[in-house]
């Protein structure tokens, strides 16, 4: 299996700590990674609201790179990214007029052929069966496996885990020893698209799904989304504006939270560029 | 001409969707995290577009929810009829920036969403400082988030310099020029 | 040289519109061997039977084509008036312009065409056609009705008074269906079961009514008139004739914990159970699936204490034969699990409860006895959620259809609630309140104005639980789409009313059509509502579709006058569309050569053989011979016919190659 | 491609139907009012079962450039079995119009029930469709004009 590695921009810039973990977690259980040359922004949500083709097309040039240099399956840990890409790969099959239309603005065709995974369909079929003889430590602490909109829906295009109420989080959870807590946030949107233009809004949304996870037990929020990561993280002073009592629940990738319990170091998972404090073992 | 079309027959013609469909049950509205603070909440959209006035299409086209979506999708995943109602928004934003119809209210959303496109355009990648940058600009919210950006430089959260790819980004100013910023 | 008469039907506009009649009259009147042609307004008027009459009359003739809707609908009543005329009624046909041409065509000269073929094709046909005479064979005067719920119950009652003998076959332990789980019923709020347990018992007292509970049809064989049923009379486990229905051994049943069917899960109930306590009838079964015994071999305390010794471990299934002239359908419905709607709560909430399970709630017979009280911590709720449309009219996740009696039955269990816990505050979220029958808008409007029932017009989006509470994020569209979030106790789901399991299965036994949804198919929707497609197979109640009980009685004394009407003739008249076997004069006798391929291929054991014999009585030749009486006309045994010895009667060679012929001719 | 003026080309299709299942499918088409193009005509059976394959080749002698035969789903057939029956007889049928050099792809096999009034639609328009494509049948025409004329000389 030749899995490459797409990061997106959040990656490499706002949650470089997302990358960090993913690598050295894979690093740790003797998986390669390799990353696509070349890459470029999907577009994200901007591009989804001001031009159709254009949306289809920057995810389509990523995928025909992919395609051009040999990979079966490309690992899209950003949830907002694998969701463009899986979108943008549903609609090129479906929509012959599309396809060549963006198939002559990027210049290069892109036929179908590499899966799109996620990062916790990549943990479960690459990881899981690793972990059992490597973990140092049970990640021993109640936790809100926090989804988010992306990674499930659209259900019919990404056809992962249960629309409502979805568990592989929670389960590679319980394989490291956590114990997931049953809320009713895990698929309700943060607000992501909105975080700089509307931060007002944001704060609402996010302290929602903050204040339950709080309110329930959870000592700590485990995303596998940046956008998710750097709501419910950089904007905790407007969050904490929309909640009866402030919180200081740390919010960690998932790849942090495996990454603990295979006793990687602090600075290997990037938990220094935290804005909340982890301090959780 | 062209623009006098109904908005109800444009969507059907471009994007395949059925306004007729809607019964008007609301359970797009009851599970909108962000139905609280739209001018108009998805299921009433709905009911406008059903209407095809012109009045009801300016109404449509001129409000903030249609750039409120977050296009998190949890409409369309419980609609019975199963109606695209993110495709239909993200459909009404187009015809609405094109036709320059963009609200008010909305128009930080729509500045943002230039800026992170330009920085695509220009680098292939995006480049949060210049994205701000050039989002503030736009705004002129001048302030805005200067108390958390300092912290996100030293927590290693920020790229001084751009990415960019190995022709600084002219492939994908390619892109743009032939989707998004064809003229035709 | 044939005289046939062409009569082209306007239909009013149904075919008038699309099809230019004057012009298929016209065309018909230039065909070979047409006499006389015509057309009319309405064909199947009394005026427009009368020409028909007439015409025949007049023009002597020898056939007749009537261009209208489609034969299914009305050949029976042109084949009559032609009888009337004095014309052999088979030496009529039809010529389908309405559903097979006007309605599925735009207006234009191809449709009109279209409609002159056609008619050209029965022309054809009809010169060929013979006369024939139809067919008695006698009847078993004895129904069999399948499913003992009300509809079955009325059904039984209804044929065993008009004094013909009924076989009541239900599945369950005891009669009763689900009527008898219902607590009160809208729209006069009278005791479902005070109604129902006298009708109970007079199914068991009838001595024209044999019951047979805890039995299955495993197959019916036959036709109308001459049915046989087999039946699988499932083991009780108890000798009925002992067991005097003391109830020792429910009592002393060690296994406790199973879910109660007729609490719909909210009650427990033991191995050895009688479902409730007004079961008809009231004996126990033995559950063979949660029983010690039957699982360990160990236990056996029923048979111990059991005071008459009734108690029967080793009792097997036993396979019964029945003769019957009739069958009754009358399996019911189901109601759709609530692990269709995630969004509200996976069955992972205790206090999100259908339907059903509130009606055993606020029944005085359930676990309850009577008072609401939420299944999680025995509390009272004192704010009750009821949401409309759970699965119905839901393509995506339930079904498209609406399942009719759900806002009546929210509305009865807000009223209840209101009733029956002062104080207590009701919302219901709906899309449509329809409440069209005899008083049941009135009833609604009291849930409303009187028990100050909150009706929100709006679906719910999701429900989750937070701090003991039920929240719930439903939308009130007439306030131009508000969200609305409300703390409930306990939420009511509407859950959609879905075909019963083994529907399909049951339909595929007996012969008899479904819809996609596994409903069975009326043969007609208006005109023939109780009526399948097979002759002497009758359908009532929600088995067809979701119905309320009014309903689902009316259709169900209408199935049984059918029943009544088919056992009041003398013998059976049937249409002579059968099977022959050519016959010739000596030396031949016939073209068959005895190789009994049709034999194999009948699936009524119609075929027969027959021995030629001279007359010292030697067999000559052995050919086959069809048994009218058993020959139902499918005409499989022709096709299979190598010799082409063998032809339908009403479907022959001649007939359908010239038919055939005659549609494709207008091109050559 | 047989024909080069295809677009002027009307296909005559002659659908042989079941009385029970898809003829009273035909039937809710219309009561459904859905339309479908004009091509076929409809010849009514008590059975699939009933349906002689010498009927087809009639129909194909007859200026047929296509044919429907469609009956009850498996396990609906009226008559317990007629429809299997007649789809055994198809299969082994099917083989030898294959030997003789007949195109089965102008022979379109289906099960329409009472309950698919759409369904019935889409099988008409799509085998018209197909055999639009196909062009007219002109082979077996000229085969049975040539057998016609044989016929009439002798």
């Amino acid at each position: 299996m030749n899995t490459g590695f797409y990061p997106g921009c959040s990656l490499n810039g706002t949650s470089r700590e997302y990358n960090e973990s993913v690598r050295a977690v894979a690093a740790e259980l003797g998986l390669k990674l390799t990353e696509i040359d070349d890459w470029n922004c999907c577009g994200a949500t901007a591009a989804h609201s001001m031009s159709r083709e254009l949306s289809v097309a920057l995810p389509a040039r990523v995928l025909a790179l992919a395609e051009r240099q040999g990979f079966d399956e490309v690992l899209v840990p950003c949830a907002s990214c694998y969701n463009r890409l899986s979108v943008a790969a549903h609609e090129l099959a479906r929509d012959e007029e599309l396809a060549a239309k963006v198939g002559a603005a990027v210049g290069m065709a892109y036929s179908g052929k590499v899966r799109i995974v996620n990062v916790l369909q990549y943990l479960q079929e690459h990881a899981a069966q690793l972990l059992p003889g490597k973990i140092r430590h049970n990640f021993a602490h109640r936790v809100a496996c926090y989804y988010g909109c992306l990674l499930v829906r659209p259900h019919k295009v990404l056809g992962f885990d249960r629309l409502e109420d979805p568990q592989s989080m929670d389960g590679m959870m319980r394989a490291i020893g956590a114990e997931p807590i049953d809320w009713a946030f895990k698929t309700e949107c943060c607000g992501a698209g909105l975080s700089v233009s509307r931060t007002d809004l944001v704060g609402k949304l996010s302290a929602n799904i903050l204040g339950d996870a709080r309110d329930r037990g959870a000592e700590a929020v485990v995303v596998a989304c940046p956008m998710c990561h750097s709501n419910l993280d950089m904007r905790r002073t407007a969050i904490n504006k929309c909640l009866d009592e402030p919180t200081d629940i740390p919010v960690l990738y998932i790849t942090q939270a495996i990454g603990l319990a295979l006793g990687l170091s602090r600075k290997a998972l990037g938990l220094q560029r935290h804005i909340v404090e982890v301090k959780l073992q | 001409m062209e623009d006098k079309k109904r908005l109800s027959i444009k969507l059907a013609e471009d994007i395949g969707v059925d306004v007729s469909r809607c019964y008007q049950c609301g359970k797009c509205t009851a599970g909108c995290v962000l139905a609280p603070d739209m001018d108009i909440a998805p299921s009433f959209l709905m009911r406008l577009l059903q209407t095809g006035t012109e009045k009801a299409d300016a109404r449509v086209l001129g409000s903030t929810a249609i750039w409120l979506c977050l296009s998190c999708e949890n409409c369309v995943a419980r609609c019975p009829m199963e109606i695209d109602l993110p495709a239909i928004m993200d459909h009404l934003r187009e015809l609405s920036r094109t036709g320059g119809r963009v609200n008010e209210k909305a128009r930080p959303i729509v500045a943002f969403h230039k800026s992170f496109l330009d920085m695509v355009k220009h680098n292939g990648r995006t480049y949060e400082i210049g994205l701000v940058a050039e989002y503030k600009m736009r705004t002129m919210r001048l302030m805005q988030d200067v108390d958390i950006a300092p912290t996100m430089m030293a927590k290693g959260k920020l790229n001084i310099v751009p990415e960019r790819l190995k022709d600084n980004g002219d492939k994908v100013g390619r892109i743009f020029a032939n989707t998004i910023d064809k003229k035709d | 040289m044939s005289k046939i008469g062409v009569f082209i039907c306007h239909c009013g506009e149904n075919i008038g519109a699309t099809v230019d009649c004057a012009k298929v009259a016209e065309a018909a009147a230039s065909m070979e061997g047409v006499a006389f042609a015509t057309d009319y307004k309405y064909m199947c008027s009394d005026p427009g039977q009368t020409l028909i009459k007439n015409a025949i009359r007049e023009h002597r003739l020898d056939g007749v084509v009537v261009g209208a809707c489609s034969p299914r609908m009305h050949e029976p009543t042109f084949r009559k008036a032609c009888a009337e005329a004095g014309l052999n009624p088979y030496l009529c046909e039809i010529a389908n312009l309405r559903e097979h041409c006007s309605w599925v065509h735009p207006k234009g000269d191809d449709t009109t065409e279209k409609a002159i073929e056609i008619v050209h094709g029965l022309v054809e046909k009809v010169r060929r056609n013979s006369p024939l005479t139809p067919i008695h064979v006698p009847i078993t005067k004895k129904a069999l009705v399948i499913g003992g719920g009300i509809a079955g119950i009325q059904a039984a009652l209804d044929i065993a008074n008009c004094g013909h003998k009924v076989i009541l076959v239900e599945k369950e332990p005891s009669i009763g269906g689900h009527m008898s789980q219902l607590s009160e019923t809208f729209p006069t709020l009278d005791c479902s079961q005070c109604i129902l347990t006298p009708r109970m018992v007079e199914v068991a007292q009838h001595p024209n009514i044999t019951l047979y509970t805890y039995a299955e049809l495993d197959s019916l064989s036959g036709f109308i008139g001459n049915f046989e049923a087999k039946i699988r009379l499932k083991a009780k486990s108890i000798d009925e004739s002992l067991c005097t229905g003391c109830g020792l051994c429910t009592t002393k049943c060690p296994q406790k914990k199973i879910p109660s069917e007729f609490n719909a899960g909210l009650g427990r109930r033991t191995a050895i159970y009688v479902p409730f306590p007004q079961a008809v009838p009231n004996k126990p079964v033995i559950d063979k699936e949660h029983c010690t015994h039957y699982r360990t071999g160990k236990c056996g305390v029923c048979e111990k204490v059991c005071p008459t010794h009734a108690i029967r471990f080793g009792q097997e299934d036993r396979i019964i034969n029945e003769q019957v002239g009739a069958v009754v359908v009358t399996t019911g419905f189901n109601v759709l699990g609530t692990d269709f709607f995630p969004e509200y709560g996976y069955g992972r909430y205790a206090d999100v409860i259908t339907g059903l399970q509130f009606e055993r709630l606020a029944s005085a017979s359930g676990p309850t006895l009577g008072e609401i009280r939420r299944p999680s911590d025995g509390k009272v709720p004192e704010k009750v959620v009821f949401i409309a449309c759970c699965g119905s009219r839901d393509p995506a996740k339930g079904i498209p259809y609406c399942s009719k009696i759900c806002c009546m039955y929210t509305a009865k269990h807000a009223m209840l609630y209101q009733h029956k816990v002062h104080g207590g505050e009701s919302y219901v979220f709906y899309m449509d309140i329809r409440a069209g029958g005899k008083n049941y808008e009135e009833f609604v409007r009291r849930a409303i104005e009187e028990d100050h029932v909150n009706y929100v017009r709006g679906r719910v989006a999701r429900i989750y639980e937070k701090e003991g509470k039920l929240i719930v994020k439903g939308v009130d569209t007439l306030l131009g789409a508000t969200p609305v979030e409300i703390e409930a106790d306990m939420v009511v789901l509407a859950t959609a009313g879905v075909s019963n399991q083994g529907s399909e299965e049951l339909a595929q036994k007996l012969h008899i059509s479904y819809d996609p949804y596994k409903f069975f198919a009326e043969a007609h929707p208006k005109l023939r509502p109780v009526e399948t497609n097979t002759a002497g197979i009758f359908v009532a109640g929600a088995c067809q579709a979701p119905k309320d009980i009014p309903e689902t009685v009316a259709t169900a004394s209408g199935a049984a006058a059918k029943v009544a009407a088919l056992f009041s003739q003398p013998d059976l008249v049937r249409e002579p569309l059968v099977a022959v076997v050519n016959r010739s004069a000596p030396p031949v006798f016939s073209t068959c050569v005895g190789c009994f391929m049709c034999q194999t291929a009948c699936p009524y054991q119609a075929i027969e053989r027959e021995e030629i014999k001279d007359r010292s009585g030697k067999v000559i030749k052995v050919v086959a011979k069809v048994n009218p009486g058993l020959c139902q006309g499918c005409g499989t045994c022709v096709a299979f016919c190598r010799s082409k010895s063998i032809d339908l009667q009403g479907f022959s060679n001649q007939q359908m190659f010239a038919e055939v012929e005659a549609l494709l001719e207008t091109t050559n | 491609m047989s024909n080069d003026n295809n677009s002027a080309f009307e296909p005559r299709i002659i659908a042989f139907v079941c009385n029970w299942c898809t003829y009273a499918g035909a039937d809710l088409t219309g009561t459904s009012r859905i339309k479908y193009a004009t091509n076929v005509r409809i010849v009514r059976f008590p059975c699939t079962g009933r349906i002689d394959f010498l009927l087809l080749l009639k129909a194909f002698a007859s200026g047929a450039d296509g044919i429907i035969v469609s009956g009850c789903h498996p396990n609906d057939c009226h008559y317990t079995s007629g429809n299997f029956h007649a789809r055994r007889r198809w299969m082994v049928f099917r083989s030898l119009l294959d030997t003789l050099g007949i195109d089965t792809r102008r022979i379109r096999y289906s099960w329409v029930s009472a309950a698919e009034g759409a369904k019935w639609a889409d099988l008409v328009n799509d085998t018209v469709a197909t055999i639009r494509e196909l062009g007219p049948y002109n082979e077996y025409k000229k085969v049975a004009d040539y057998l016609g004329k044989e016929a009439g000389d002798e």
